[in-house]
């Protein structure tokens, strides 16, 4: 399809790559820190940094930041906004400011958890089935187109109707189930076009096996698609959990955002006036997921330097 | 008063969150009607970035910082986009570089040009048709391209169909930024002759944008070489061909020959007569027996190559099997819907004698890089046989390919592509000598070190550490031939190992090339279309055409005296600035 | 023709991967479709013991060895035959399904599409005037917006512009006692209960659509082509529509094939916030009673929605893409 | 632009109310045996009597009365002059017909009558019930079966199927507009008590979020509003009202069969730990009472209570008394955990379904009292279905669920207590969840069952009281409030606490009670 012969596309793919790891050595601590330099240096991406800093600090010290008990119900129910309830109470009588902050755990931990799980997966799939031939990337072909195209949430529903009660466990088997997929396929061609690249052929006389190929040679270059893929796996597990959680379809006791949600739904906080039920738990779930989507700019830079800000050719 | 007027002019690269590059460093010149101006120069010296000033097509982050650019009277600097785009009407038009990809995939050839008439508006719209037609024409294609897609043309077509759309401008300076780069070199002269027919035709002013020096001066009458964004040198060609007075145009010149020629002589490679003396000859003249196998390990064979630092002692063993190839072909299967099963190979034949260095040209496309795929093991033929020793390599299975890759090597094209970039250059060499040896630990060190040595990569401890991006081209292609020389192989298939190289690091590889060779008396299928650097370092020639062997024999003979049509025109293929120095005698 | 060909074998093959295994999910379900119907009596007070002997009589008992019923189950899906809804009993699934499904393909159908051209025109615009306030507005915008869960955006829409400010309904696709019919009262009353629901759909999905045209189509504008329109002189309208956006909305088409699941995914959250009479609540009421027989047929239907979607798309991509045509 | 809004406070004698909801809209199906009928079927159709739920007392509406000769007899006087809202005369043949029509089709006895009829025949304006055995409380369940006319439905191929477009019945209302979003029922003009009938046209909205109750200005709504006063009372102070009188008692059951759920004394400990009062201000926001032990729904029955239980049954957290209760059972506290004998904390595992949040929240404070004991409590939450399943196969250590609320004291002691209901483990049951077993327990059933005389039956329900003060089978928590909301702008005389002739629930028969007492607000 492409034009023969032209061998300019693929040098500026390996300049690409240059670009995108300088020094990166052997050492795995600094190809992380080098990773978190080229987003950082993306003024959008910093901001996303920022913001799920902030997030990550809030889970992780929850019990210091939250005035009182997540599950505490000893005040009275529904309070509007006062001094000793900064977002009022809910209708069970718990502070809505230390929902918040305790609700972040969860959220930081599907997302870190079920992003983890879906990239690991993506990239075992991804990286095998771009490195396959023959009849067993076929059937791999497949099995992703399909879980590509069944639309995801009636299928996570379904699925969570089935594993009921799982708790935040089920969840993020749920969205790793259905998640996987667009990781892998990403993945898979861009495993598919370092394949056909030299270096990867050397290794063949360098004589190293398949398992060697794909995880040294392949693996290490896609790290900056990796880390996107991990951070869209992510958004979406965050969203999906408030999702489910808000249809009631997994644990309403834990205090999640997606929970606070449906337990405001719940208790009509519209109808009382209370709008800060919804509109607080629902906001952190946006800025996080907006900060995932932000910490991305700065992924796609490190991949495609084209777009840089200013950059045309 | 002159066409186009350019002073001080500078240009320079201001990429986000990285150093300033100036691209272009205060050029002056002048172009006057009519001109036909050579701008060469190695890659990155600046040529395009030039180009792109002078039409008007700099773009972020590119700016041009400093100095003026007069069209025809007016600094199109202070023009407004608007100004410009009217401008490009009867103005300044461009060829780009990668020409082939200059035609919007999803329009019909026909709708380009209706578009750049409906922009100008200089065509009126019951002519656009014809007015299309005769464009195409000029550039030597029938009309029926307009009816079709870019997808649908090769790369020639496509390349001309960028130049007849140009020239749709009826610009009076033209721009043709490489424009042939990307073709082979049978279409490549096509085109190059295309051009030059249009601009004596048109008379425009036209500036050609060229690494090619040698192109360059078989078609312009003035040149201009670039090095580092500046002009060095401004004169006419016969001037250049004459009296280089800068050292770097000297160095480009020096690195030209005639592979038709007698005697060829290129610095730092060993010239090569009609009749040199055999290297087969040479090699058993040093010690290391060809023919009968070797027991045990033969005393060194410590050869002064004036171009190479010490070669270290062959601890193997020489070439002492040959490949041969018999009776080969391969048919890739229909690719997509409508295609054609191809033929990439057809009744190939040849024995790659142990010791031997043996060429395989062609235009491209005509099978060489299947062919090497296919001694190696990479991929299995259609039919026919290949061995090596007791291997059948036609049959190789995957678990035997290692036995086999531990004698016969690769050196591929692109040392920018060869070396994954995030490892350094001693994990690449460690790779393989873990891989094909038994040495561990400080052993398998040292050898790599030997390798570097090899190769003439000192001080190796310094290169051991060094990542890809941080070597020249140059250097990189040697860590890649260290790499093929690590399992110490019997036979080295080299696929085009320079085309990727500037002029100047070109002859620095083949030396090397070569001189291993000779040394250490492996083997070496030598793949290349381009003929000079087969007459510098191989005795055997083969000639491929769409899959077949056209001609075979000694390489001088072959290129001196060529048998066959094909061969004739590869060789006529071949600028020759010196031979059409007295066309401009001056 | 071939081209078509494999696309529908593919098509076919998806689909009955489709229906397989929306076989065994829901048989993977504890919990009889009697106990459902008790459970969901139970929430209006305690049931007495006689009830589920009837209940049980009702609704009937699937029998056979699981691959007769598998068969069975085939046999019935190629007849467009689910039986029988456990939940609306004795209403059929197909007759419930029938109902839905107009509302939520007008809905998500007409609604995606707008967002789609919209999303891309912006996208189009931002890439084509970057770093002027123009790209900075819809780029940020649709960041956020994207990142907004449906419901929540659902559940704001219905709080400040249906209850606060009391200007459209909160609820249901149409008045309550309007018949669905083909006049202009009627419609006018449907487009009006659509407007929050489309609303929300059209705000959550249109962020994706912006970023990703922008994104491929500042690839394209890198690309030779456009720099070669532009040294040409062409208009830059002519550059930025028909040769940078006419080839970066190839990738974004395939793309938006995929993200319509998506779409179809979040107008179930937003059926349910709004009681908008879609599959999407449909499914949810199936899902919550354990209505095998509906849930199987609905999870089916917006599965073959979305392969075929999927397949139209990819179908116009071979129209618009030369390249693929042959 | 909205029909709600207009027929909402139109004194046309339209009453809005809040009674079926679609899933989000209507199918059309009246057929009065089915399970998924639309609501309002129930107010077209009639019973041979109407019993408040709350008190248990019953309203003659297709009959006149009955009278039991025996303890084995049921003879219903069938009303005159009743006519099928097409015209034709109901008879006691269409009695018959409907009984006769339920034991040809057993998928049709959603009452189970006929676990108790043995045979019934018409006796010129009678019909004689002659049951399966003594059986007193019979009749309150053959009150409860509609009747529907024989001309009609002697001709329905499939009476399990057939969704009665068109319902021809008896009662005050009959189907006057309908459409997927909402229907309309008119008033019966032919009605034999149409003088009772003050509501001209009823008004059933498929969609009833809260935001409509309260916005749109209802008449009657059933629902369980977070914060009545702020949002339904707000809406209109002057006429809006509730009440939520109770309407089951909810419970923890614990699974009798297994240890420890089976020692007494581990119960007891269990039910001295809880605070009912918080647990069900917690669970229902503070508009239900905490339920005593007795097993009563009190006050409604405060007439059958059993004098000598202490504090009317009710039981008080006392952690020490827990404390002693568990260390009997052998479970002893350890720092601050209730170890058994081995070490290992005490840990529970209570079954609730997904999506009872209020249960769930009263849990939630079930939980943190018996972690304050040592307990660690567990809660599962599978869907209703597999919750339903779970508890009919006794797959569970304990669950909560709710018991009571027909109004007959048998019924409900029966149901819960009597071991025909305890099958063994693993296979279905449909009541007695908790597989109790008393000999002496069952032979009161059967003399409560056999008794017609009022004070005989007081005394054998207080007996029953004391077993379920004592051995505790479930532990009560609060009651199940039924959630009334209605406004008397159009229409006065709601059933109220003071006036209790009917609970505020809108489904099954007793709503005919209500439609029959409205008066026009003037
Ligand atoms: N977008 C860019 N950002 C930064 N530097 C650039 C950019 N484009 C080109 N350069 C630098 O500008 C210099 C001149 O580039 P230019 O493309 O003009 O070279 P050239 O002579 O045309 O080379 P070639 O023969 O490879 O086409 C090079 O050093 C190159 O690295
Ligand atoms: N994997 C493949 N599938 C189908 N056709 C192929 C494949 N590889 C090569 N070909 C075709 O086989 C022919 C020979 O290709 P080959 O790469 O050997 O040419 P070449 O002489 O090396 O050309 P170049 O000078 O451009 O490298 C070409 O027509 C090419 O299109
Ligand atoms: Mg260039
Ligand atoms: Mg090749």
């Amino acid at each position: 399809m492409t034009p023969t012969g032209t061998t300019r596309p693929a040098t500026s793919a390996v300049k690409t790559i240059s670009r995108g790891h300088h020094d990166a050595g052997a050492n795995p601590l600094r190809v992380i820190l080098r990773a978190f330099l080229t987003i950082w240096s993306v003024p959008k991406a910093r901001i996303g940094v920022a913001l799920l800093g902030v997030f990550v600090l809030l889970a992780v010290f929850a019990p210091v930041l939250a005035p009182y008990g997540a599950t505490d119900n000893s005040f009275d129910r529904s309070e509007d906004m006062s001094a000793a309830h900064w977002l009022g109470t809910t209708a069970a009588g718990q502070d809505v400011l230390s929902q918040i902050i305790y609700g972040a755990r969860v959220s930081v931990f599907v997302g870190f958890v079920a992003g983890l799980l879906s990239t690991i997966i993506a990239v075992l799939i991804g990286l095998s089935w771009g490195y396959l031939r023959g009849l067993a990337g076929d059937v791999i072909n497949f099995i992703v187109n399909l879980f590509l195209v069944i639309p995801a949430l009636p299928l996570m529903i379904v699925i969570a109707a089935y594993l009921q009660n799982g708790g935040i466990g089920m969840i993020v088997l749920v969205v790793v189930i259905t998640g996987w997929a667009w990781g892998a396929r990403v993945l898979r061609s861009q495993t598919q076009s370092l394949r056909s690249r030299d270096f990867v052929t050397a290794a063949v006389f360098s004589g190293e096996s398949p398992a060697r190929i794909v995880f040294r040679e392949i693996l290490p270059n896609m790290t900056s698609l990796i880390v996107g893929s991990f951070f869209g796996a992510s958004t979406a597990a965050i969203l999906a959990e408030a999702g489910l959680e808000f249809l009631g379809l997994g644990d309403s006791t834990t205090v999640s955002w997606g929970t606070m949600l449906f337990w405001a739904q719940n208790s009509n906080a519209l109808l009382t006036g209370q709008w800060v039920l919804l509109f607080a738990p629902g906001l952190c779930i946006s800025l996080l997921a907006t900060s995932m989507s932000l910490i991305n700019f700065g992924v796609d830079g490190l991949s495609n330097p084209r777009l840089r800000e200013g950059a045309q050719r | 008063m002159s066409l186009v007027s350019v002073q001080g002019l500078s240009v320079v690269y201001e990429p986000n969150g990285a150093e300033p590059v100036p691209a272009v460093k205060a050029v002056s010149f002048d172009l006057d009607q009519g001109d036909f101006v050579g701008l060469v120069g190695e890659s990155g010296s600046g040529k395009s970035t030039l180009g792109f000033a002078l039409t008007g097509l700099s773009r972020p982050p590119a700016r041009v910082c400093a100095g003026s650019i007069i069209f025809d009277g007016v600094d199109i600097a202070g023009l407004t986009p608007s100004q410009l785009r009217v401008q490009r009407h009867g103005g300044f038009a461009m060829v780009l570089q990668s020409g082939m990809n200059a035609l919007n995939p999803v329009r019909s050839i026909r709708n380009h040009f209706f578009d750049i008439f409906a922009a100008h508006g200089h065509v009126a719209g019951r002519d656009r048709e014809a007015r299309a037609a005769e464009l195409v024409g000029k550039v030597e294609l029938p009309a029926s391209v307009l009816d079709r897609f870019s997808g649908e043309l090769s790369g020639g077509m496509r390349q001309r169909v960028s130049i007849a759309l140009a020239l749709s401008l009826e610009p009076r300076l033209m721009v043709f930024d490489e424009p042939t780069t990307a073709l082979d070199v049978l279409v490549q002269h096509a085109v190059m002759d295309t051009i030059r027919e249009l601009q004596k035709a048109e008379r425009f002013t036209a500036v050609l944008i060229s690494h090619d020096l040698g192109m360059v001066l078989e078609v312009t009458e003035r040149v201009m070489v670039m090095h580092d964004g500046l002009i060095v040198e401004d004169a006419t060609a016969a001037e250049i061909l004459a009296a280089p007075r800068h050292p770097y145009t000297r160095m480009l010149l020096s690195h030209y020959g005639d592979p038709r020629a007698a005697v060829v002589e290129v610095p730092g490679l060993a010239s090569r007569g009609t009749e040199r003396a055999t290297n087969v000859a040479q090699a058993v003249a040093g010690g290391a027996p060809v023919v009968e196998p070797v027991v045990e390990p033969v005393e060194p064979v410590v050869e002064p190559v004036e171009t190479t630092p010490t070669v270290r002692r062959r601890e193997g063993r020489a070439a002492r099997e040959a490949i041969v190839v018999s009776g080969v072909s391969k048919v890739y299967p229909r690719h997509s819907r409508r295609d054609q099963p191809v033929t990439a190979v057809n009744d190939v034949s040849f024995t790659l004698e142990p010791g031997a260095s043996m060429a395989l040209v062609g235009a491209s496309g005509s099978g060489k890089s299947t062919i090497a795929k296919l001694i190696t093991g990479v991929e299995h033929p259609t039919s026919g046989t290949i061995t090596f020793g007791d291997l059948r390599i036609d049959t190789i299975r995957r678990r035997q390919l290692k036995r086999l890759h531990t004698e016969v090597q690769m050196v591929f094209q692109d040392p920018y592509a060869a070396l994954n970039p995030l490892h350094t250059v001693e994990y690449a060499l460690t790779r393989p000598v873990l891989n094909y040896s038994s040495l561990r630990g400080r052993d398998a060190r040292r050898r790599v070190l030997e390798l570097l040595e090899t190769v003439g990569l000192t001080p190796v401890e310094q290169f051991a550490a060094r990542l890809p991006h941080q070597l020249s081209g140059g250097q990189r292609q040697r860590v890649v031939i260290a790499r093929a020389l690590a399992s110490d192989p019997q036979v080295i298939v080299a696929d085009e190992p320079v085309s990727m190289l500037d002029v100047s690091l070109r002859a620095g590889v083949l030396a090397l090339l070569d001189s291993l060779r000779e040394t250490w008396g492996v083997s070496m299928l030598y793949i290349t279309h381009d003929l000079l650097s087969a007459r510098l370092v191989t005795d055997q020639i083969m000639v491929l055409n769409q899959g077949s062997v056209v001609e075979e024999g000694r390489t001088a003979t072959v290129l001196q005296n060529p048998q066959d049509d094909y061969t004739i025109r590869l060789l006529d293929a071949i600028p020759a600035p010196r031979s059409s120095a007295p066309r401009n005698p001056s | 023709m071939r081209y078509l060909l494999g696309k529908v074998g593919l098509l076919l093959l998806t689909l009955w991967a489709a229906v397989t295994l929306n076989f065994l999910l829901p048989r993977l379900m504890p919990g009889s479709p009697a106990d459902a119907a008790i459970a969901k009596l139970a929430q209006n007070g305690p049931v007495s013991p006689s009830t589920r002997a009837a209940i049980e009589a009702q609704l009937g008992v699937p029998t056979g060895s699981a691959w007769d019923q598998y068969l069975q189950y085939l046999n019935n899906v190629v007849r467009f035959d689910f039986g029988v809804s456990y939940t609306f009993f004795p209403q059929s699934v197909a007759s419930l399904v029938g109902t839905a499904l107009p509302w939520t393909l007008v809905l998500v159908g007409f609604v995606t599409i707008v967002a789609f051209v919209c999303g891309t025109l912006l996208g189009v615009l931002a890439a084509w005037k970057r770093g002027t306030w123009l790209d900075t507005l819809p780029t940020v915008g649709g960041t956020f917006a994207s990142a907004f869960p449906y419901f929540w955006t659902a559940l704001l829409l219905l709080f400040f512009l249906g209850y606060v400010a009391g200007w459209f309904p909160t609820s249901g696709a149409y008045g309550s006692a309007a018949t669905p019919e083909f006049t202009g009262t009627f419609l006018l009353d449907a487009l009006y209960h659509s407007i929050l629901p489309a609303t929300t759909i059209l705000i959550t999905s249109l962020g994706g659509w912006i970023l990703g045209m922008r994104s491929t189509m500042i690839n394209t504008l890198g690309d030779d082509y456009v720099t070669f329109a532009e040294a040409n002189g062409l208009h830059p309208g002519t550059v930025a529509i028909r040769y940078a956006a006419r080839n970066a909305i190839l990738p974004n088409l395939t793309s938006f094939g995929l993200a319509l699941g998506g779409v179809v995914g979040g107008s179930l959250l937003v059926e349910r916030v709004f009681s908008y009479p879609g599959v999407g609540y449909l499914l949810y009421t199936a899902v919550v009673n354990q209505d095998f027989p509906l849930m199987q047929a609905l999870f089916l239907i917006i599965t073959i929605s979305v392969l075929l979607a999927n397949f139209i798309v990819d179908i116009l991509y071979g129209i618009l893409d030369p390249r693929t045509r042959r | 632009m909205n029909v709600n809004k207009q027929s909402a406070g139109s004194s046309d004698g339209s009453l809005l109310v809040a009674a079926d909801n679609g899933s989000p809209t209507f199918e059309k199906n009246f057929n009065p045996f089915s399970t998924s009928k639309r609501v309002a079927t129930t107010y077209m159709y009639e019973p041979l009597e109407v019993t408040n739920t709350l008190d248990g007392k019953a309203t003659p509406f297709l009959a006149t009365g009955n009278t039991l000769p025996d303890a084995r007899t049921v003879v219903y006087d069938i009303r005159k002059n009743v006519t099928w809202s097409d015209g034709e005369a109901f008879t006691p043949a269409d009695v018959a017909f409907t009984f006769n029509l339920v034991k040809a089709t057993p998928a049709l006895d959603t009452w189970g009558v006929w676990q108790h009829i043995e045979s019934l025949e018409v006796v010129g304006d009678t019909v004689v019930f002659h049951l399966q055995a003594d059986d007193v409380p019979a009749a309150s369940i053959i009150d409860q079966q509609l009747i529907v006319p024989e001309h009609i439905w002697k001709d329905v191929k499939d009476p399990v199927t057939w969704k009665n477009e068109k319902p021809v019945s008896t009662g005050p209302f009959v189907l006057d507009t309908f459409t997927a979003n909402q229907y309309t029922l008119k008033k019966n003009q032919d009605y034999w008590q149409a003088d009772k009938v003050a509501v001209e046209r009823l008004v059933l909205p498929a969609a009833n979020s809260q935001l409509d109750v309260v916005k749109n200005g209802y008449d009657w709504a059933y629902a369980f509003m977070t914060d009545v006063e702020g949002t339904w009372v707000a809406a209109d102070k002057q006429h809006n009202k509730y009440w939520f009188p109770p309407g089951g008692t909810v419970t923890l059951s614990p699974n009798l069969t297994k240890a420890p759920y089976n020692d007494v004394n581990f119960r007891q400990g269990l039910s001295l730990a809880l605070d009912r009062d918080k647990i069900a201000k917690d669970a229902e926001q503070g508009y239900v009472e905490a339920a005593g032990q007795s097993g009563l729904l009190l006050p409604n029955q405060e007439a059958w209570l059993n004098p000598d239980l202490p504090e009317r049954g009710a039981v008080v957290q006392n952690e020490t008394a827990a404390l002693a209760a568990f260390a009997k059972a052998g479970y002893t506290r350890q720092g601050d955990k209730l170890v058994d004998a081995s070490g290992t904390q005490l840990s529970i595992n209570i079954l609730t379904a997904n999506g009872y949040t209020d249960w769930l929240q009263g849990l939630q404070t079930v939980q943190s009292q018996l972690g304050k004991v040592g307990i660690d409590v567990k809660l599962s939450q599978p869907q209703p279905a597999a919750y339903t399943e779970a508890l009919s196969k006794g797959d569970f250590d304990m669950a909560m669920n709710s018991f009571g609320g027909t109004g007959s004291v048998f019924q409900d002691m029966n149901t819960l207590l009597n071991s025909q209901f305890a099958t063994p483990i693993g296979t279905g049951t449909t009541g007695n969840y908790g597989r109790f077993n008393d000999p002496k327990v069952d032979a009161l059933l059967g003399q409560l069952k056999a008794s017609t005389d009022e004070a005989d039956q007081k005394a054998i329900s207080a007996q029953l009281q004391t077993v379920l003060y004592e051995q505790l089978p479930v532990i009560s928590l609060f009651y199940g409030g039924l959630w009334g909301l209605s406004s008397d702008k159009n229409f006065t005389n709601w059933p109220s606490e003071d006036n209790a002739y009917a609970p505020p629930n809108t489904w099954n028969s007793t709503p005919l009670l209500i439609l029959t007492n409205l008066k026009k607000a003037s």
